[in-house]
């Protein structure tokens, strides 16, 4: 039902910066099952960043983030990551470079237990440790033995999360990460991420669909339509009826 | 009352998911089920619908006990549900995937397809024509109907979802977190979609995280927590109890 | 025509019929079977113990040969009805084992191993099947038929059930299907088709012996409908047609040696890798590519796990 | 009659198709510089092991033959091999195929493919001969099936005779459960009660690499005088093993198929009884099949294969000799009726009763990794 | 009694058999989805290259050599079939056929070599020679072979549940494409799992081979009893499919105390097929009921 739409686009905002971009997309295009998704999604991301990104359902955020993440092979363009080209690197490799995602689905191992789970985001040299996660989130210190596959599903979200946070990344990809959370965890979980922001510097990508929660923790707004940049503005420069209108 | 849940338990191996909970859905309403993660919302679905058996406790509609029932005969009297995970079937056509929500097709025994295939094929043509209307209802365009559903956006799933849940005909609609991750566009269309089911009298029993959504919908809600039902009340007044408030809301 | 052409054109349709009816359950229902063998074997076995043991007439053995696959094919049904995915391969193909174990162990019945000669071919009226030309049009006249059919039932809405009861059994249930009614109904009807083209072939080869009717059988159908394309029914033909075809193709080639026979199975089993990995959907398997190709033996055990207790 | 392409175009040109025709009422002409001959037998599958003897042999005598100048000393044979993985339908197909390519000589084997194959070769006139398969059913097949070999009854009938007069009281008996074993253990179960004896236990195991030693457990609490091995091959060797590492020290007898170099040479198979079709090929043979084979001619197979193609020429020139000019399937067979008797490669004469070759059949037993006859 | 008891004997034999090939057969399965149906193929070249190897080496490198090289025959499956395949998108039945395909190749490819001989391996003297326990006897081979099924068995399951390989494997079986997304490499995991597999396959394969000969098409009626072990033991579960394939070979000896042996296999597939209709998920439902009621 994609109706084609011209490779030119809305150009994205040129952006001027002291620091050198942590990501640099370079017009990539990517395919998914053999249907063009991205079509030339060019990008910068500087150091200490929190950039939101918006878009209709099936605009292609879900696979912007796995592309690079070399999930999705690249067809066209260049991803780059602290300056070394990382456009064909295989997927472990870029997570060493310092790259987390917490995916839209299954974030996490079922048939592991959770404590099992988030030893796999265990860094030595993390920063943010078991004891944070479980201040986080407590009932996962009460289920710490339970098979993840059997918790519910806002439950298992919060598994997701916490094996992205412990793995102290440079660059955290949060895929909506609020999905199935009870109100008051959504909050929580924006709240760390503007956190592990501030307090450590980690660069945050993060994909949402709400509009006035995006506005208020991210410094930059990025909105992704049929596979193009749509809009790329600090959040200060634009209001959420202005974005209402581009959705 | 519509549907009576009376004192239903469930248990997981040690863990009891659902401890005693006893609620009613009234007619033609919308009644709101919220509560923590994990407070057994979706295993309430599960014994409603049929998919899980209870522990104990008996579940009523229309004053007719049904707890024991399969889930096709649960089905036959008038309940239907969604899925937190959607699932539609992403090999069939978007038209495929809400015909074969329509109840009753003579099309559908074996026995017909030969004995009275011309009855079959009559049905058929209106059982297509039906399900083309609760596409339109829930704002589907016709350019769609023959795609393949596994090619939509999770936003026209969780609609085309809907429509197959019309399609059965249902006057109780059970919809589990049927807006988590819709952009804004698709969740005004399921306001609107919501909106007038309840104006055509049918029954809505819905789970979701969206506060505002829940108030702005939803005549009456349950909360749910670790299995026990809290309070029912307008989820007005619930946001304003400072104990869940604690438990969910949050500040 | 030539015998030999006459003789492999039969085959041909015999094993349509057989592929189509596995195509049924493999393609359409999600029925994963390994025992297509067995139900081909019970049709041509019946038929050749009762017209040859017992001096039945080809009407009556037909029809009964054509209930007796039908009930084994119920029978299969029974697992289907718990399991699915890895767990019904596995079930099936033990009963796959237990057919073929009682067809050459059950002597006084089956003649053992040494099989069942002197099988009849019918006449009707001014008919002699015993001409092997009116013996083709019989068995491609029944082929014709049984494709027909099969493709009226899956583009039915009864057929529409079948792929909902594939892709969702919990699905199917909430939205009123009857799925236990559904996979036995296909089973049997399936069951019926492959006896039919059993009873076709006991007719056609005119001695029945176990080895025909081995898991090897089974394995060589479940390849003609995934080389034609697991939902096409007209794919299931073609698979056949080339599958009794590529040894035909091979014979010409004149590998004079000793070695000839495993280096055709070698050349099978590299054209089955090839076709994988060029056309994993099947030859027929066209418009609905990803999905189809992504058919799920994996099923069951989905959440199954490495876990050393 | 449509001809498969390439038949029949090249009649007498020496290419690979000189029989040609097809169907039925022709034949081979007896002026072709050429004429083929069938050979269907397993080249893979579990049987191939077989299928690899019978080879041998036909070849051999195709050699033989042609090395003299051939029949006649002007027609040389051409052998064509199909395998059929010891399979009925296989054999079917491959076998209309060259009756489309107008052979009207086919060596078979495998009691369940030459049984398959003859109401086909009797229907197309086409003369099939089995060197390899003992199933009793092969007696009874129409007067274009000639087997080369004795059948089982005729072995384990006489097995079962000599041993009771030996004073043999009871037996029993371990088989494959294939065609070859469950005939002879039906052979011989029922001549040994026939004259008396007593069959203390019957046990079976799957044909191909089986373990039978559980089996074997059983049948020796049933103290038995003689174990009786319903098995050949590996099979065969297998079991004498596992019988002696169970402990048991009861005497073994079998047919003639047992005697193969893996038997031989075991030491455990020291005094084992077993009938015997003497096959003591010519010196010369037996040094040149050493040579094209790497090992010493000792199967009765090869011998039943190189009189299968032997008797061939024979019936070839007897047809033409009495004034025809074509060959077909069916005064093939005519003419070895009216041969009857035939020299054999075995070192003895091979004579038909009913399309069945009677071999002398003795008792011997293995005695220092040979087969040694008893008075 | 004495039978009985002898009986008891030769099916722990034949159990270790199957064990063997199950345990291997299932850490591949749970791990990757694979219906590995050319394990049987390993099986059988385990056996193979042991015997063609024995000309060349001293018994014991040639047996050492030939389990390498099947261990290498299963990883270059994985890396150079399904790996490659699953990139493209093909997984189930579609793996499931190119695997039959390697299957047949393998197969047709040895007996080419061999002329389809049996090939039967001369493990020297020691292997036959007769043990007496009590009053009841197995030869040095059986008894090694269960020794080596037990030792190996351990020790795998030492490696699953202790190590971090272990716990990545169990991980992967889950949900392979998350552990990238963690940062570990898939290929490691799948290596491990096809070797170990294989070895245990090999291992069979070989004894196979020095006791009654390996010949084409035995690799598939081991593998057929093993995959129904696999099933019975509860799929994923390691311990499940060796203690199944354990009572399967006990069941089909103690059956010949009622039944001829032709019917034995039938029998247990009988069996089999009951079990799975009343309990489906196999003796796993009582481990994970159990393990649900410690959480
Ligand atoms: N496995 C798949 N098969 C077919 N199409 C797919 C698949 N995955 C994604 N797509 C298609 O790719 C497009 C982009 O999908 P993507 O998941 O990136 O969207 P999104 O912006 O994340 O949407 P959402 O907000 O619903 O998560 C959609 O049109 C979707 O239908
Ligand atoms: N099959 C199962 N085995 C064990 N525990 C289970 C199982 N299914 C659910 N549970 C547990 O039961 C509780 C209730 O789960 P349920 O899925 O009903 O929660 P929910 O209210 O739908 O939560 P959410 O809002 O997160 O979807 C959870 O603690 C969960 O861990
Ligand atoms: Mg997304
Ligand atoms: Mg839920």
């Amino acid at each position: 039902m994609s109706t084609s739409v011209p490779d030119s686009g809305v150009a994205p905002a040129a952006r001027p910066s002291s620091t050198p971009a942590l990501l640099r997309l370079d017009g990539v295009h990517a395919e998914v099952a053999g249907q063009p998704v991205l079509r030339g999604i060019t990008l910068d991301v500087a150091e200490g960043e929190f950039v939101a990104v918006l878009g209709h359902n099936g605009a292609g955020k879900s696979t912007l983030l796995r592309t690079v993440l070399g999930l999705v092979p690249v067809r066209r363009g260049q991803v780059r990551f602290s300056g070394d080209d990382i456009t064909r690197s295989p997927t472990p490799q870029i997570v060493r470079k310092g790259v987390s995602l917490v995916p839209q689905q299954r974030g996490y191992f079922e048939n592991l237990s959770v404590a099992d789970n988030l030893a796999f985001g265990a860094r030595t040299d993390g920063r943010i440790g078991l004891d944070e996660i479980y201040e986080l989130f407590p009932i996962l210190r009460e289920r710490r033995g339970q098979l993840v596959g059997t918790m519910s599903g806002g439950q298992r979200q919060m598994v997701a999360i916490s094996i992205a946070l412990m793995s102290s990344p440079r660059l955290l990809m949060l895929d909506e990460p609020s999905v199935g959370l009870q109100p008051n965890l959504v909050a929580r979980v924006m709240e760390v991420a503007t956190q592990v922001n501030t307090e450590f510097g980690i660069t945050v990508i993060l994909v949402e669909q709400n509009i006035e929660k995006v506005l208020q923790v991210a410094r930059r707004v990025v909105v992704i339509n049929q596979g193009l940049v749509q809009l790329d503005e600090p959040v200060a420069e634009v209001t959420a009826d202005h974005i209402w209108q581009l959705l | 009352m519509l549907l009576e849940v009376e004192n239903v338990s469930k248990s997981f191996g040690g863990l009891q998911a659902v401890k005693n909970a006893t609620f009613e859905v009234p007619e033609a309403q919308v009644t709101g089920l919220v509560g923590p993660n994990g407070a057994g919302k979706t295993t309430l679905f599960n014994m409603i619908s049929g998919t899980i058996r209870a522990d104990a406790g008996a579940i009523r509609y229309r004053d007719m006990e049904i707890t024991g029932l399969t889930p096709q005969a649960r089905i036959g009297r008038g309940i239907a549900r969604s899925f937190q995970d959607v699932r539609l079937l992403p090999r069939l056509t978007v038209l495929e995937n809400v015909v074969v929500g329509v109840q009753g097709q003579p099309g559908e025994r074996l026995r017909n397809v030969f004995t009275r295939p011309r009855h079959a094929v009559r049905s058929e043509k209106e059982n297509l024509r039906r399900a083309a209307e609760c596409l339109d209802y829930v704002g589907m365009p016709v350019s769609v109907h023959h795609e393949l559903a596994g090619g939509l956006s999770y936003g026209e799933q969780k609609l085309v979802s809907i429509a197959r849940l019309l399609a059965t005909g249902a006057d109780l609609l059970l919809l589990d977190e049927p807006t988590s991750g819709l952009d804004e566009g698709s969740l005004d269309e399921f306001r609107t979609v919501l909106r007038r089911l309840i104006a055509e009298g049918r029954t809505v029993l819905l789970v979701e995280h969206n506060m505002l959504l829940v108030r702005e919908l939803c005549d009456r809600a349950v909360f749910l927590s670790t299995g026990e039902v809290l309070a029912i009340d307008t989820p007005g007044r619930l946001m304003e109890n400072e104990e869940l408030r604690n438990v969910y809301f949050g500040a | 025509m030539s015998e030999y052409i006459l003789s492999v054109a039969t085959l041909i349709a015999i094993y349509a019929i057989l592929s189509v009816s596995l195509s049924l359950l493999v393609g359409h229902t999600g029925i994963f079977s390994m025992a297509h063998a067995a139900l081909f074997g019970v049709g041509a076995y019946t038929y050749a113990v009762l017209t040859v043991q017992f001096g039945w007439g080809p009407g009556p053995a037909l029809i009964v040969a054509l209930l007796a696959a039908a009930l084994a094919g119920a029978v299969m049904a029974i697992p289907s009805l718990r399991v699915s995915g890895d767990y019904f391969l596995v079930a099936s193909f033990a009963l796959q084992v237990v057919a073929a174990s009682v067809f050459e162990n059950w002597t006084s019945v089956t003649g053992g191993t040494g099989g069942i000669p002197g099988i009849q071919r019918p006449t009707m009226g001014p008919l002699d099947f015993g001409d092997s030309t009116a013996f083709l049009g019989l068995a491609v006249g029944v082929a014709v038929l049984v494709v027909a059919v099969s493709l009226w039932i899956v583009r039915s809405p009864y057929g529409r059930m079948l792929h909902v009861v594939r892709d969702d059994e919990v699905v199917a249930a909430t939205l009123g299907k009857p799925v236990r009614f559904a996979k036995v109904s296909i089973t049997v009807l399936s069951g019926a088709f492959a006896g039919l083209a059993g009873v076709l072939y006991a007719q056609y080869l005119l001695y029945l012996s176990p080895g025909t009717f081995e898991v090897a059988t089974s394995v060589s159908v479940i390849t003609m409908v995934v080389l034609g394309g697991m939902t096409s029914v007209l794919g299931s033909v073609i698979g056949a047609a080339v599958i009794v075809l590529i040894p035909q193709g091979l014979r010409q080639l004149d590998i004079a040696s000793s070695a000839a026979g495993p280096l055709e199975q070698v050349f099978f089993g590299l054209l089955l890798i090839l076709l994988m990995f060029v056309r994993p959907q099947g030859l027929l398997g066209g418009s609905r590519r990803p999905a189809a190709a992504r058919g799920d033996v994996g099923d069951a055990a989905k959440g199954a796990t490495v876990h050393a207790a | 009659a449509v001809v498969m392409t390439g038949c029949g175009t090249s009649s007498g040109s020496g290419g690979g198709s000189a029989a040609g025709g097809g169907g039925t009422g022709e034949g081979y002409a007896c002026d072709a510089d050429e004429v083929t001959i069938g050979g269907l037998w397993a080249q893979s599958g579990p049987q191939a092991a077989y299928g690899e003897w019978f080879a041998n042999g036909t070849e051999m005598a195709v050699e033989h033959i042609n090395a003299d100048g051939g029949i006649g000393g002007r027609t040389q044979i051409r052998l064509q091999v199909e395998d059929t993985r010891a399979l009925p339908e296989p054999a079917v197909v491959a076998f209309q195929g060259m009756v489309s390519d107008g052979i009207q000589y086919v060596l078979s084997s495998f009691s369940s493919q030459t049984l398959a194959l003859a109401p086909i070769a009797a229907n197309e006139e086409v003369v099939l001969i089995n060197g390899g398969a003992q199933s009793d059913a092969l007696g009874e097949q129409g007067p274009f099936l000639f087997n080369t070999i004795p059948l089982l009854r005729n072995e384990s009938v006489a097995l079962a005779e000599k041993l009771y007069e030996d004073g043999v009281q009871s037996a029993a008996i371990i088989y494959t459960s294939d065609d070859g074993g469950e005939a002879a253990r039906e052979n011989f179960e029922e001549a040994f009660t026939e004259l008396g004896g007593e069959i203390t236990g019957v046990e079976s195991g799957e044909f191909g690499g089986t373990d039978f030693r559980s089996q074997l457990t059983k049948l020796r609490s049933t103290d038995p005088e003689v174990l009786l091995l319903g098995a050949f091959g590996q099979d065969s060797a297998n079991i004498i093993n596992q019988v002696r590492e169970i402990g048991w020290d009861v005497p073994l007898a079998n047919t003639s198929w047992v005697a193969i170099p893996a038997v031989l040479e075991n030491p455990a198979a020291e005094g084992l009884r077993l009938t015997t079709i003497p096959f003591e090929p010519s010196e010369e043979f037996q040094q040149e099949y050493q040579q094209k084979y790497g090992e010493a001619p000792t199967s009765a197979f090869i011998g039943n294969y190189y009189d299968g193609v032997k008797i061939f020429a024979e019936a070839f020139e007897h047809v033409c000799d009495s004034g025809a000019e074509t060959v077909s399937g069916a005064a093939l067979a005519d003419a070895i009726r009216e041969i009857e008797t035939f020299d054999s490669v075995y070192g003895s004469e091979l004579t038909f009763e009913e399309g069945t070759a009677s071999r002398p059949i003795d008792l011997a037993v293995i005695r220092g990794g040979a087969v040694t006859p008893v008075e | 009694m004495d039978l009985f008891v002898q009986l008891l004997l030769n099916g722990l034999v034949a159990g270790s058999l199957y064990a063997l090939v199950a345990v291997g057969f299932a850490l591949i399965f749970a791990a990757t989805r694979h219906f590995h149906i050319a394990h049987a193929a390993v099986f059988a070249a385990g056996g193979y290259f042991a015997y063609f190897l024995a000309d060349l080496l001293p018994v014991g490198s040639a047996i050492a050599a030939a389990v390498l090289l099947s261990v290498v025959l299963g990883v270059l499956l994985v890396v150079f079939l399904y790996r490659p395949l699953e990139r493209r998108g093909g997984a189930g039945f579609v793996l499931f056929l190119v695997s039959l395909g390697a299957l047949i190749v393998i197969d047709n490819i040895f007996t080419v070599g061999l002329g389809a001989r049996p090939a039967r391996l001369d493990a020297g003297g020691w292997f036959s020679t007769t043990v007496d326990i009590g009053r009841w006897s197995l030869i040095a081979g059986q008894v090694a072979l269960i020794v080596v099924a037990f030792v190996l068995f351990g020790g795998l399951v030492t490696l699953l549940a202790r190590t971090r390989m272990g716990k990545l494997v169990q991980a992967f079986s889950g949900n392979p494409e998350f552990v990238q997304i963690v940062g570990r490499k898939p290929q490691v995991v799948l290596v491990v799992v096809y070797a170990l597999g294989s070895l245990l396959a090999a291992v069979a394969g070989v004894y196979v081979a020095a006791d009654t000969g390996m010949q084409p098409g035995l690799g598939e009626t081991f593998f057929i009893v093993s995959v129904m072990a696999v099933i019975i033991g509860g799929i994923g579960s390691i311990t499940g499919a060796f203690v199944a394939a354990m009572l399967l070979g006990l069941l089909e000896n103690i059956l010949l105390l009622v039944m001829g042996a032709e019917w034995t296999l039938a029998a247990i597939f009988v069996l089999f097929l009951v079990l799975i209709t009343v309990s489906p998920e196999g003796l796993a439902k009582i481990n994970l009921r159990r393990a649900r009621a410690s959480a």
